[in-house]
């Protein structure tokens, strides 16, 4: 277990508000692994990108980490100074953005953005060595060199996701985040996009935080899932176990609503699917309880400790031993 | 249960759009953006067709015609028969009583300063039907088909205080007020969650079983179509190129295009190659004349033939059409 | 009021509490942006000063009723023929033919309010209606309504009273805001027509014109709620401009020569080369000037940062 | 479309837009009430030159006959004899523009400079006081009477002080002075120029200041500056890098808008200071019923404006590499 790369341990982070700090992440624990990749799934505003946030010490203004610690290659990246914490960025832990995000800044040229990162983190590299070091990275993205002085406008939205990837690429980081990398491209771009993502990492052995909202897409390229719901983590295993086996309601509702290619269509009319369309849950209890069709008087009373299913698969509900 | 055999409600012949660009008073230098190019498909009463195909493919084009947003620059859409471009007055006020779309965003499918009611209520308001009294209970009645239960709850209630999948579900009850007979739905459910996706889902077919409605269900998602639609056609850079009952289309595609769409649909588990592999590494510079859309990625391109001109619909079997020389 | 009785679906009325809820729902957005309002200092200090100058407006009549001598144009004080300093008789002195400052001062705050005021509310109804009209038609009607847009913002609306006055001589005080007004729509017009243009396509208006609602409709119901708050604001930043090109204008002599505007007052003061002399002359009008404007622009500033974040939220709600 | 195609396209827009004007102004002089012929025939000419000058403007003609002397006029430069030089307008006015130019120009690039400058520190300190100080001096300098500011540097700095000279832009002595070098004459203008200058650059900086500093506000939350703290810059070359040159980019559009404010100001500023340019020309003509002066000098100005707008679009464009015309 010592070998993680990186070792999330009971991580919360909090926003500031009027009322006082309201927990966006709360006590989320969690380990990647050298050329491993986990997937974060949950739904809009359940705290994933504010864990990717949060890792790179890159949180707004109104929200800090509450408790808990993120160990990365023997540091803490929740204490690490601010200085060192920069030379850790883009060095060791590199990102990779939403493809519809203005990632790039406009008015400089693609190859001015790959350049100013590498020489940040090694000032003492000529330059002929960093147009040489982002002539290949451009190799390996697969984009012509030529495109190299143009302005990230120029640029369609699945090239502009592969300069992100390039950029990413460029100090030879040990992790990445990649936070909802896809969305908005089309299915064509994005499997193009996650194969390109799913190779770089498995070939040079890099670890990888794949942030999503669609599980299917995080099934496609994670070797390890993590399920998320209004800010906890509930469920965390390997990605066979939590598709084919899901031990927590709101997983089984998640597998549950993907769609799948087969030759007989779902039956639409028959599903039973528990709604996640209403309201906060009551603070304290289990955060699903209000949406689940198990929930019981015991959930209401505190979240429910981790059961474990198998070494790699543990499930945070109190009534996970009673399903099969 | 998918054994409708009746008369094509809506039916599209040719129909072709084109976007210019960049008017000016001072000579006109703009492009032209061939949205939708000779597109002809027929829809059945009673059954939900599917239109997939990626951004900026046409297929939200071709909704925005058959509703009249637009006027097509060429080619013909009836509706039960009837020329329905550029409908004016009387006749246009008795299409959209049966017309209805629901759009793809619903953040911004409703007036921020209109209540619930108000929203769902003005179709009765444009045409004039029923009294105050009967409004509301039909604003009720609406309400309660697209499952926002007690309706009463929400009829003060303006759009900011609801979530998403609920302000989809308004935009339907007011789609679904005038009691439509046909229905577009452009994809109603791109911006919401997965879990919400699929009540949507389960909602639209509701109302296809309940009412009868006949749907144009317009979608980037093969999963979607798939599980919704009882006929898709498959639509890239403004033309059709494949078209037949969503089992076959899907489940057994034949265009090379929709082979690629197929390739590339992510399913878990398993790898995602299913080796069809239709899709050139480097795409091929875009012939000058006239030639297949699909010609500069297909891996399955003749040369001499795909560049030279563009295919023509052929049918494979009495269902099943595909455009592509290969056939 | 019966807002928040959502679950009472037993109303008998239905009409009445349509209208009802209507209200309400504008009520509560304004009481929504006023609590809003209220945390913005800089909106805090320019309803204050705001209100003095209102105050000084409505008490300009009180002087000249007091006694004739206060009279702000041709109340001379027979006992003073030259500029004088202030004194208790006249609280802040003389011009140089006797006329009280003080009373002068209050009759420039309701010229000013006048001007700017009317002047803001005729180039606000143009620019809306022009604006939200290209916005809604596109095409031609756009191309040519901008395009004149254009042509009248980039025109110095000062110089161009300038050489109507030219043209035609003095300038009555009304034939000034309607010159000030029809110069000062185009800007409106381009705000309120990007925000159109934005509206334009949103589905709420393509639901209702698929619905086959009229175009006046969509224009009336749909689009203007959506601009109003943006018209109201810029409603602001015209009263200013109006304010300082009327004050302008009569600074250079060119103004209603039968009114009493603080502009008139600095130029009775420059003209008569009294401005090294008599501070306590010079002053109060120049202060009087740039405090109401900058009353005006900081109301506006403070609006803009509260309709800002609604109007982003509806934006980026996408 | 090229730069080159955008510009020429401006022009005839320009040429099409004077055209305009130039019969608004027409139509106007015929619509006033009063004899058009005294307006531009100077009162106290010789019967025969004013016959000459007459039928040179073809005044004794029919209405659309004018309408096209006027044109034609217009066109060779000849805009009529000012009564008060007693001189063709044209040349006055060619002796008046560069002094516009250098005061207008002068004071665009410093003010627009020193808001770009304040307004980025002031949105990079928000909320602390170096922001509250700068935003509220912003507001407040914006939003000062332009005509009184200038009578109260006037009378501090010229009067009081007595630093600089109270009007003009020239001293007699320097320029009469056969020994006065051209550094000498130069330091002379600059001398004269310093109080109308920082007068205006007072008014303007202001509204730079507020749109740079909201500019740079909304820039700060645009998605590239995470990616630039995320690849581990420092919080300097974020700033100064990724964040204001976005973020200058609306300034240079309030600059293209604010143009025509800004020749009001200019106008009143000449006047106060009497600096000899376009737009004291314009007040003085206008109060000495001048009014051959009077059209001319506005029909210069409205093309000063709208080639100075047709510059800030054209920098826009080279600022801006998504913009390519």
């Amino acid at each position: 277990m010592t070998t993680a790369l990186l070792e999330v341990d009971n991580l919360s982070i909090g926003y500031r508000t009027a009322t006082g700090i309201n927990l966006a992440v709360d006590g989320v624990s969690f380990q990647v692994e050298r050329g491993g990749s986990l997937g974060l799934v949950g739904e809009s505003g359940c705290g994933k990108t504010t864990i990717g946030m949060g890792l790179m010490r890159l949180l707004a203004s109104n929200a800090r980490i509450v408790s808990g610690q993120a160990l990365f290659e023997g540091e803490d990246l929740t204490t690490v100074s601010e200085k060192r914490m920069r030379q850790i960025r883009w060095r060791r832990i590199s990102m990779i953005f939403q493809a519809a995000m203005n990632a790039l800044n406009p008015v400089h040229r693609v190859e001015d953005q790959i350049a100013e990162a590498i020489m940040t983190h090694e000032p003492d590299l000529s330059n002929h060595a960093v147009a040489h070091r982002s002539k290949s990275l451009f190799d390996l993205v697969k984009i012509p060199e030529s495109r190299l002085r143009d302005y990230p406008h120029q640029f369609s939205g699945g090239m502009r996701q592969r300069v992100i990837i390039a950029m990413a690429l460029a100090c030879n980081p040990s992790l990445i985040i990649a936070d909802e990398p896809t969305t908005a491209l089309d299915v064509i771009v994005q499997n193009q996009i996650l194969g390109a993502i799913g190779t770089f990492q498995k070939e040079m052995n890099i670890g990888m935080i794949f942030i999503s909202h669609d599980l299917a897409v995080v099934a496609d390229v994670c070797t390890h899932i993590g399920v998320m719901h209004a800010g906890s983590l509930v469920e965390y295993g390997l990605r066979q176990e939590v598709l084919d086996c899901p031990g927590h309601p709101y997983t089984r509702m998640l597998v549950g609503s993907l769609l799948t290619l087969s030759d007989e269509p779902a039956d639409l009319a028959g599903l039973v699917c528990p709604t996640v369309d209403n309201g906060p849950a009551m603070s304290g209890g289990c955060p699903v309880q209000t949406n689940c069709p198990n929930a019981t008087a015991a959930c209401l009373r505190g979240q429910a400790d981790w059961v474990a299913l198998s070494r790699t698969h543990r499930v945070r509900c109190k009534h996970a031993g009673e399903q099969s | 249960m998918n054994t409708r055999v009746s008369s094509p409600i809506l039916s599209m012949t040719d129909v072709t759009k084109v976007y210019r660009s960049g008017d000016s008073l001072l000579g006109a230098s703009g492009s032209r953006v061939v949205a939708l190019d000779r597109i002809s498909l027929d829809i059945n009463a009673g059954e939900i067709f599917g239109l997939v195909g990626e951004s900026g493919s046409g297929k939200t084009t071709a909704s925005r015609l058959i509703v009249g947003l637009e006027t097509p620059d060429d080619g013909r859409i009836r509706f039960d028969g009837k020329d329905i471009v550029g409908l004016k007055g009387r006749a246009r006020r008795e299409f959209t009583r049966q017309v209805q779309v629901i759009f793809q965003d619903p953040y911004q499918s409703l007036n921020a300063h209109l209540s619930i009611f108000d929203a769902v209520c003005e179709p009765l308001v444009i045409h004039g039907i029923g009294d105050r009294a009967s409004r509301r209970t039909r604003v009720c009645e609406a309400l309660e088909t697209a499952e926002l239960t007690p309706p009463e709850v929400y009829l003060n209630r303006y759009p900011h205080q609801l979530s998403g999948g609920q302000r989809q579900r308004v935009a339907i009850a007011r789609a679904m007020i005038l009691e439509p007979r046909f229905l577009i739905a452009d994809e109603p459910t791109s911006m919401l969650d997965a879990s919400i996706s699929f009540q949507i889902f389960r909602l639209l077919h509701r109302l296809r079983e309940t009412f009868g409605v006949t749907m144009l269900f317009i979608t980037h998602s093969l999963a979607a179509a798939r599980n919704l639609c009882d006929r898709v056609g498959v639509i890239y850079r403004g033309r059709l190129v494949e078209l037949g009952t969503a089992r076959e289309t899907i489940m057994h595609p034949r265009h090379p295009y929709t082979k690629a769409l197929l390739d590339a649909h992510p399913r878990y588990g398993g790898s995602n190659h299913h080796g069809f592999g239709t899709l050139l590494d480097v795409e091929r510079p875009r012939p000058e004349t006239d030639h297949c859309l699909f010609y500069p990625r297909c891996r399955l391109a003749v040369e001499n033939t795909c560049n030279l001109q563009a295919p023509k619909m052929k049918n494979l079997d009495a269902a099943h059409r595909v455009s592509c020389f290969l056939f | 009021m019966s807002d928040k009785n959502i679950s009472s679906p037993t109303r008998g009325n239905t009409s009445c509490h349509a209208a009802d809820r209507h209200r309400s729902h504008w009520v509560e957005r304004f009481l929504d942006g006023w609590s809003v309002y209220r945390k913005n200092t800089i909106g805090r200090i320019g309803l204050t000063l705001l209100g003095l100058f209102a105050l000084m407006a409505l008490v300009s009549f009180i002087p000249q009723w007091v006694s004739p001598i206060y009279h702000p144009m041709t109340g001379v004080d027979p006992l003073i023929s030259h500029s004088t300093g202030p004194s208790m008789r006249h609280w802040l002195g003389t011009d140089y033919i006797g006329r009280d400052i003080f009373s002068q001062l209050l009759a420039g705050a309701r010229i000013a309010f006048m001007v700017g005021i009317s002047s803001a509310l005729i180039s606000i109804l143009f620019g809306t209606s022009i604006g939200m009209v290209a916005g809604y038609a596109g095409r031609r009607t756009d191309l040519v309504l901008m395009r004149l847009a254009d042509m009248i913002m980039v025109m110095p609306t000062l110089l161009v009273v300038l050489i109507l006055s030219a043209l035609f001589g003095q300038l009555n005080i009304w034939v000034i805001v309607l010159v000030i007004a029809l110069f000062r729509w185009p800007g409106v017009a381009r705000v309120i027509r990007s925000q159109t243009l934005s509206l334009r396509h949103r589905p709420f208006i393509e639901a209702a014109r698929v619905s086959g609602a009229s175009h006046l409709r969509i224009i009336f119901r749909h689009i203007l709620p959506n601009v109003m708050p943006l018209a109201l604001l810029y409603m602001t930043f015209r009263v200013t401009s109006a304010i300082i090109i009327e004050a302008a204008l009569a600074f250079l002599g060119f103004g209603d020569p039968g009114t009493v505007s603080w502009g008139m007052m600095l130029q009775w003061v420059w003209k008569t080369g009294h401005m090294f002399q008599a501070p306590y002359w010079l002053l109060p009008p120049g202060i009087c000037i740039s405090l109401i404007t900058m009353a005006f622009y900081m109301t506006g500033r403070a609006m803009d940062d509260v309709l800002d974040p609604r109007l982003r939220k509806e934006e980026t709600q996408a | 479309m090229g730069l080159k195609r955008f510009i020429i396209r401006r022009l005839v827009e320009i040429a099409v837009i004077f055209f305009v004007i130039m019969t608004l102004l027409f139509v106007l002089f015929r619509l006033a009430p009063g004899d058009p012929v005294s307006r531009m025939v100077d009162p106290s000419m010789t019967p025969e030159d004013a016959r000459l000058l007459m039928a040179s403007m073809g005044l004794d003609q029919p209405v659309w006959t004018q309408y096209l002397y006027y044109l034609k006029n217009a066109a060779t430069g000849n805009l009529g004899v000012s009564f008060h030089y007693g001189e063709p307008v044209t040349h006055i006015l060619m002796n008046r523009l560069p002094n516009t130019i250098l005061l207008f120009t002068t004071s665009i690039i410093i003010s627009a400079l020193l808001g770009v400058f304040l307004g980025k520190i002031a949105a990079w300190k928000r909320g602390e006081r170096t922001d509250t100080l700068m935003t509220i001096g912003a507001l407040f300098c914006h939003t000062l009477f332009l005509p009184w500011l200038a009578l109260i540097m006037i009378w501090f700095f010229a009067y009081w002080v007595g630093w600089f000279p109270i009007t003009g832009m020239v001293s007699p002595e320097v320029w009469i002075d056969p020994d006065a070098g051209f550094m000498v004459k130069a330091l002379d203008v600059l001398h004269h120029m310093a109080l109308p200058l920082m007068t205006l650059v007072l008014i303007h900086f202001g509204s730079y200041l507020l749109v740079m500093r909201s500019s740079m506000l909304e820039t700060l939350k645009d998605d590239y500056i995470i990616t630039a703290r995320a690849k581990g810059l420092d919080e300097k070359t974020i700033r100064d890098h990724h964040a204001a040159p976005n973020a200058a980019l609306p300034v240079v559009t309030s600059v293209g808008l604010s143009l025509a404010f800004s020749i009001n100001g200019g106008a009143l500023t000449e006047t106060v200071f009497t600096w000899p340019g376009l737009g004291r020309e314009l007040v003085f003509s206008v109060s000495h019923a001048d009014y051959p002066l009077a059209q001319a000098s506005f029909l210069l100005i409205a093309i000063v404006v709208l080639l100075a707008n047709l510059v800030v679009d054209v920098l826009y464009a080279y600022l801006d590499p998504r913009i390519r015309y």
